[in-house]
């Protein structure tokens, strides 16, 4: 097991294999197919404070290597997570695998109110700053508009709570580094990216937009290259902990990831097509490992050792 | 919470056939322990080793043998055009069983005195095994069937269907005079128009009022589904609806199956549904 | 033919369907495959002042849904390019098909000097100014940076010549519309995008980025949903004339580019893998406006429609 | 400036043969009209509905009959393991004939006494249809093997090859004693190593002392390209090379295959290449 150890800050997993927020609902969806409390980490369903509804359908199209999504971060509000699932939360921790929060809010003290809550529960293992949703008008996305924004409430977050930060930020900017570096400066401990790209489809027989939202987010492999570019853009902007991820479908693809200076991976849109695929992965990395005879620190760094050159 | 029956199985095609101008019967190995009830679906990833078609492919159970799951599908899109190339032994990807069923508890079942199935189209592959099911263990329970189909190219072969039930009532959009003689061994009627041009008839008139506690299984196309509603608004007919939604993973863990509830929000059709009772939802 | 016809603004073509740079070699190349004198338009390879020998191999790789190129402008220079290839491009324009030279420079003198080469030939209908081209570390993308210096740019080509200007933009920003609307303060005719999106592959073998360069610019079929957000929202900041582009791979995708409000569309990567692609839709596109009795202009109105509800 | 020869083909495949551990033999069906030269290439798209694989693949000839092109291949990675399912009848597209050959002129061939073949692998498919070309035109001319390979597992079936050739060098890098006796009817050496244990040896040198102006004709992975070039760098063999490089389209419209040129810059190679004349490029 140590041998895929992950240590890096405040990121500290016991592999590197973590699921992305929004498809793995509360992870328990997963347990029919493989034990979950194997993988690194899972991130919940994007949070909010209050239930909510979500977009109205379709919320679902399939593009060329991919999917468009506008679900509307539709969710139980963050009472009834704990609620329901803190037994089973607290389970998946004590057994070594991390439970991330990914928390949505529109205002500020949505956030705060939301952390307020998490931190009497102890049943998170990082919040996951969802800045970047492209499928909601008001809310998250508008804390990514420009960096100072997001710094702001980072900061606030910052001060209220010891439990570490990762901050989630969206493909859709000219460049990243400012963003990476403004998370940074506000006292995030992680940055993780990318969230999905803006994206539009129209159905042509009906002469309008596939998702009443009309844009939505972009996601699965088509948009690997790109989440690579971001992340490596990101790893050259600071020294935290970087969780990638953007279509990944099979170990090289990981290994790709790693590649570009991402301490840790998840796995979004593929979970949906192939349940099992993180544990897939899992037993992939460790066989490597293995055979290798190093341990994923070491084959990190030498697959990172172009960057160095 | 947890639903350790549902598994992602490596199945393979037994069968693939052209049954009439528009359908096929695809057979799929029958993996052991696996079970599903009338209703329920399961998920096909097409290709496994490619990322095209990218999702997987919802459709209901049409049979289950003890070594075969049937399944009867139209060519709608890319999927299903795919999958009609695929020859026998070909592996596929397969979760389930997911989803809702039609009612088949004892209790349920006891106070009903006779059953209507109504299919617009492919919507016959779900209500098929659901009489099949009835009469396994109802067999006293008169199962009618309504169906909607465009002409005769959609008609199954006769074996397929002249078993099960009482009555039949055929509505074709465009009825010619021989497709009355089609179905020789079965009590059939033939309509001209879509399927409310059988529930509107003084034939179906003189039938339902045979039954004291009738129920209603539909399923067909969204303005089907529709127009049945507000057909059975001054009836209240109790109706259990088989729906359809683009899904992202048919194990509830996307969020992409929303159907507006009746009570505001939205219901997960692929764990609320695909069977869902006719006054919880909201078809716009 | 007139059925066909696309008229707004500067933009007249006798139909909508135009190739895109870098992928339609000179025009020629493609003679033997169909009449490309049929086409709408061709735009023809990127060009620069001086001879470029371009990016050292490899150039291409092939990912999900679409391919990575690192060309770098490999061109043989405006002179060589009239040399050899205006009389053919003359007897393009004589039936009907625009001929668009697609322009780039390190320095603002680059592209007026080219510009000047080009208004004395008369062999270009239209000068397509790249300031997009992710694969080059100085020049073009340099005036994409920031909406000022690159309305700078074009409002120094417009003083120069009368010739159309097409203004070709990058999909790697926030939001398009700054850019649009300061191509369009600075006096240019028309709007063409999407260039490449940037992305990232690495060789898990060799450990190292497939391209010398790094990054890469990413087209085909997986970036359409992208091209179609970045179209309209182009599209909502100016009533200038549209080229849209980005993964068109069928008759479908075309439209679906129209009803974002693109005016004309060009296709690129596919003509790659289909060299007769253009030629097809232009056939569709004729029987559709045939069998539903309408000019292209009329069903574009209803395309659109949506926008204005 | 035109090319009129080139189209974009539809073709189907006539077999599709494993031939030994490591090589399948594909046969496509040759379109009316279509001809091609040794050491051309064709460039097909082998899932010509689906985007995925993307881009086509650049196979070279690897022999002409009257219906039928014959391509010899093996399972690089995604496409070529696609390729090798499918079935005799299966639907293609091919762009050809593309690139340049190996020379074939009577003013180069009338001053040559003696042809060499190198081959390293896969590479053999493009000399082995230069050997028949040659053959059918300067039958007296001396065409000698030199074949790289790793074992017996790359082999080719023996009457594919015993037909052309005057000697046939093999080197094999696992050699097993058995391997010597599988071909009976040529005049074969057996080397361990790579080809440069069969071009450095003394057999080697007698042969080729037989001949005054022989020309060599080189085709194998990078690796062994540049070998060959230092090689030959004290000797002056005229040398041709096949050479492989990524290929966006196959007909010089991307400017994706470039290959450094000797003189700075670089050549096209699904243009000037695949066939290079040795001085002309710098392998890098
Ligand atoms: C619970 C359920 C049971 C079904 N049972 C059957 C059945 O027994 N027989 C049968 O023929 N069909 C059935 N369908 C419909 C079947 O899933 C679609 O026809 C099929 O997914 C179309 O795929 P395609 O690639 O051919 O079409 P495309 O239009 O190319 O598909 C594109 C995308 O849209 C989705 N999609 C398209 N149409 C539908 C639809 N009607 N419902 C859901 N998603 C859709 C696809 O899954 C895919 O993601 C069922 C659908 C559901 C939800
Ligand atoms: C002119 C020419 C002639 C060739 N002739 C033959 C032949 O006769 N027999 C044979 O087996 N192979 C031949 N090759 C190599 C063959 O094209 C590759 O093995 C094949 O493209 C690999 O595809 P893949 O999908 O299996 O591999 P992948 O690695 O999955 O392919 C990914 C991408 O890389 C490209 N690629 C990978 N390897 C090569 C390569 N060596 N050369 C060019 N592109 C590559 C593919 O075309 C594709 O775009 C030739 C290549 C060229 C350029
Ligand atoms: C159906 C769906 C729902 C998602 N919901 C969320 C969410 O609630 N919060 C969030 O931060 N990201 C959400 N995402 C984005 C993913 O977490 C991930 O960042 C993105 O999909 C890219 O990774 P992938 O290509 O592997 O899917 C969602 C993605 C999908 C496909
Ligand atoms: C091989 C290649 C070369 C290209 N060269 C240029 C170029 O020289 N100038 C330019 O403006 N765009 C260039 N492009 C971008 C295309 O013109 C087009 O904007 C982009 O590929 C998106 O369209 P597509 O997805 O249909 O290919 C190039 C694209 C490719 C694939
Ligand atoms: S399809 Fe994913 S939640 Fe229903
Ligand atoms: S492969 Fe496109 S130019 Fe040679």
């Amino acid at each position: 097991m140590s041998l895929l150890e992950v240590k890096k800050g405040k990121l500290n997993l016991k592999n590197p294999i973590l699921t992305a927020s929004g498809t793995f609902g509360y992870g328990d969806e997963f347990e029919p197919f493989f034990d979950v409390s194997l993988l690194g980490g899972i991130t919940i369903k994007g949070t909010t404070l209050n239930p909510k509804d979500g977009n109205p359908p379709p919320r679902i199209y399939e593009v060329y290597g991919g999917m468009l999504n506008s679900i509307g971060l539709a969710n139980i509000g963050i009472n009834q997570v704990i609620e329901k699932y803190s037994k089973y939360f607290l389970s998946l921790i004590n057994s070594g695998c991390a439970v991330i929060i990914n928390i949505n809010g529109e205002k500020i003290e949505d956030f705060l109110k939301i952390i307020e809550i998490s931190d009497s529960t102890g049943c998170f293992n990082f919040y996951e700053i969802n800045v970047s949703c492209p499928n909601v008008k008001k809310g998250g996305i508008a804390f990514s508009q420009d960096p100072k924004t997001m710094g702001k409430l980072i900061n606030k977050i910052r001060k209220k709570t010891k439990t570490p930060i990762i901050v989630k930020l969206s493909p859709n900017v000219q460049s990243i580094s400012p963003y990476v570096k403004s998370a940074e400066d506000s006292g995030a401990d992680i940055i993780s990216l990318i969230n999905t790209m803006k994206g539009i489809s129209i159905d042509i027989n009906s002469k309008k937009p596939r998702f009443k939202n009309i844009y939505a987010g972009f996601s699965g492999p088509a948009i690997k290259p790109i989440a690579l570019y971001h992340i490596y853009e990101a790893r050259r902007s600071t020294c935290l902990p970087i969780i990638g991820m953007g279509g990944i479908n099979n170990f090289n693809d990981m290994l790709e990831f790693f590649a570009v200076g991402a301490d840790a991976i998840e796995v979004g849109t593929m979970n949906l097509v192939n349940p099992t695929i993180t544990y897939e992965l899992l037993i992939e990395l460790e066989k490597y490992c293995e055979n290798n005879k190093k341990p994923l620190s070491k084959i990190k760094e030498e697959l990172t050792q172009w960057m160095k050159q | 919470m947890l639903k350790k029956d549902i598994s992602d199985y490596d199945v393979f095609i037994t069968k693939n056939d052209k049954i009439n101008e528009n359908y096929y019967l695809l057979g799929i190995s029958r993996p052991s322990g696996f079970d599903i009830m009338a209703g329920q679906f399961v998920n096909i990833k097409i290709e496994p080793n490619s990322i095209q078609p990218f999702l997987r492919r919802p459709f209901s159970v049409f049979y289950l043998d003890k070594y075969e799951i049937g399944i009867l599908y139209q060519i709608k899109g890319e999927g299903t055009k795919l999958l009609s190339t695929k020859k026998n032994g070909t592996k596929l990807k397969m979760i389930g069983p997911l989803g809702t069923s039609f009612p088949l508890e004892d209790s349920f079942m006891k106070n009903i005195d006779g059953v209507f199935l109504i299919a617009g189209g492919i919507g016959i592959a779900p209500l098929f095994f659901y009489a099949n099911r009835i009469k396994a263990k109802y067999e006293y329970l008169d199962i009618n069937l309504i169906y909607g189909i465009r002409d005769g190219g959609f008609l199954l072969p006769e074996d397929y269907i002249k078993y099960y039930f009482s009555s039949i009532f055929f509505s074709l959009e465009r009825k010619k005079v021989y497709e009355e003689n089609i179905y020789s061994g079965c009590n059939c009627k033939f309509f001209e128009g879509n399927i409310f041009s059988a529930l509107n008839s003084f034939e179906f008139d003189s039938l339902i009022k045979k039954y004291n506690n009738p129920i209603f299984a539909v399923c067909g196309p969204d303005p089907m589904l529709k127009a049945f509603i507000e057909w059975n608004k001054d009836k209240y007919f109790e109706s259990y609806l088989s729906l359809e939604s683009f899904m992202g993973c048919g194990f509830h863990a996307c969020l992409g199956c929303a159907v507006p509830k009746s009570s505001g929000g939205y219901i997960y059709l692929c764990e609320e549904g695909p069977v869902v009772y006719y006054k919880d939802i909201n078809l716009q």
